[in-house]
């Protein structure tokens, strides 16, 4: 049971603090930053700390948007829904507003045209919906002809999705091959 | 509905009028729901004596006016749950491939955020979604959002709005009083029509505030709730897509 | 080491992760309801919870408001503050709270009742937040009845938004100005 000690020596308190008090995903670096200790020993104590919460607690480490995040256990999931819904990652869309973000996921930056242009329907009420579930964003203009918006997923999209970057996404390619994803 | 109404037969003029509705002779949205009550008001006070029934039967007939007329203002027959769009790839004579893809990227979304949802993380004080600072289209945006319903709130017409502005503006107007209610139960989970109102007694906010309600109850968004007679009416959102 | 094993017994699990998740104090019998447990042995639970952490750990149980809230060790205060000050000042706002930061934008020196009735929604904990972030500021008082507070954004605000003055607002037009049929 040593090693579940060590887990929490005074660097791991302090890393485990500090996750605890931010909402969001903390980069390995920030921590390293604040605390002033080498990335990889702070990466170290992510992982006994995670290793400790997976034989001792209701808790884990999530590994999202490139940083640590706090989380209750995946195996107490109805727990918590039970215990108050509203916490929870809910999020539903449509299978359009699925579609069009999986196409600005892999596309980004992209104007409405051209995701029309794929989807072969309007889509400007769908890139509204997926405005306002903090997704997508607008990040500039297009040069060119009418400056049309250029949309880009969020890193809200990154957490939403439990990845840590884009490149996580399957490229366009393995998704041709692979064909049946269902 | 300029058309005397006649007060001796009012029943039989008000099922007419229902009848002419459905056989679109007349247009519903022309009709003035409140010039049929004053002249029922008119006629409960010159006929002394009414019965229980007599009651019921107009409140049924007058039901199915503002049935009526409720569809006839609403710009577009079903306001889906969400901005789905209908005409995905059933009049595409050859399938899509450059689309397949990304339905099956989306497919694979669909695989993460299951898995996401397992765990829970803290929320402290604001509610997701989270908006990075910084979008100012996004804040641009809101800000025009906001403005437009608040000016049309504010430049409605008090006089007689179910008759007039009905016409005009409210197909427009209950369609951003839903997305308004939406907002805020979005924010609060829960109010009641007191909360939704903030003691606005402004005619046209009131009725377009309840029909949006109604609206809302009808395609399955919100739940309505009156805990006692006469007591206030509580809002819940159901679940819904988006 | 045993001892710690037993704080982190199936219920306890469940005790923890519910803590984790609520950003207030629980009361412990609001525990025992939502797991169907005698309230007794929920606190037994939150005790064993607490005295794990204790040795273990960078968080502790407070007992707080009639309720039961997780929280940083008390040792670790200045690790926690030092590390906000420098990383922990994400900025992400919720709908709300950007609602209300666009219409101060647009409207400032604005007093809470004005914005309210644009928003036609309660802002006084929205502004309370948004305050909090250094993104808007109390700009005296308005004349008249109540003399009410007056809010403004502030430089910040221009930096966070990329802009150099208000002026640079967008206004309605650029706003719509999408290219084809908008």
């Amino acid at each position: 049971m040593s090693d579940s000690r060590n887990a929490m020596d005074e660097l791991a308190r302090k890393v485990e603090a500090i996750l605890f008090v931010s909402s969001e995903p903390v980069k390995s670096a920030d921590i390293s930053n604040a605390l002033g200790v080498d990335v990889k020993i702070v990466e170290e104590r992510l992982n006994n700390i995670k290793e400790h919460y997976k034989s001792h607690h209701g808790l884990t480490l999530i590994n999202v948007a490139g940083g640590w995040q706090m989380a209750t256990a995946g195996d107490l999931k109805d727990v918590i829904e039970e215990y108050n819904n509203s916490y929870g990652y809910k999020l539903r869309l449509s299978k359009a507003a699925m579609e069009t973000l999986a196409i600005i996921a892999y596309k980004q930056p992209i104007t409405r045209t051209e995701i029309e242009e794929i989807r072969g329907v309007r889509s400007d009420k769908v890139l509204e919906t997926l405005l306002s579930t903090g997704l997508i964003k607008v990040a500039g203009r297009k040069k060119g002809t009418g400056s049309p918006l250029l949309y880009r997923t969020t890193q809200e999209f990154l957490e939403a999705f439990g990845i840590n970057s884009l490149s996580e996404l399957p490229t366009e390619e393995e998704l041709k091959n692979e064909g049946n994803y269902s | 509905m300029a058309a005397g109404v006649d007060y001796n037969n009012f029943s039989d003029t008000i099922n007419n009028l229902i009848r002419l509705l459905e056989s679109r002779e007349v247009e519903a949205s022309n009709v003035s729901v409140s010039e049929v009550i004053k002249i029922y008001a008119a006629y409960l006070l010159r006929s002394e004596n009414f019965s229980l029934s007599d009651v019921a039967d107009f409140l049924a007939q007058a039901a199915a006016l503002v049935l009526s007329k409720v569809r006839a203002i609403f710009p577009r027959p079903v306001f889906e749950c969400e901005e789905e769009e209908d005409a995905t790839s059933d009049d595409q004579d050859e399938p899509n491939e450059k689309l397949h893809h990304f339905q099956l990227a989306a497919i694979y979304l669909e695989v993460l955020h299951y898995r996401r949802s397992k765990y829970f993380t803290r929320q402290l004080g604001e509610t997701r979604p989270f908006y990075e600072v910084g979008d100012l289209y996004f804040l641009a945006s809101l800000w025009w959002g906001l403005i437009n319903n608040f000016n049309f709130r504010i430049n409605s017409p008090e006089e007689d709005i179910i008759s007039i502005s009905i016409e005009e503006n409210q197909g427009y107007s209950i369609e951003a009083r839903m997305e308004d209610i939406k907002n805020s139960l979005l924010e609060y989970k829960e109010l009641t029509l007191n909360e939704l109102l903030k003691g606005e007694r402004d005619k046209s906010f009131v009725v377009s505030t309840i029909i949006a309600l109604l609206e809302l109850a009808r395609i399955g968004i919100i739940y309505l709730k009156q805990r006692q007679h006469f007591g206030d009416i509580h809002v819940r959102l159901k679940e819904c897509n988006g």
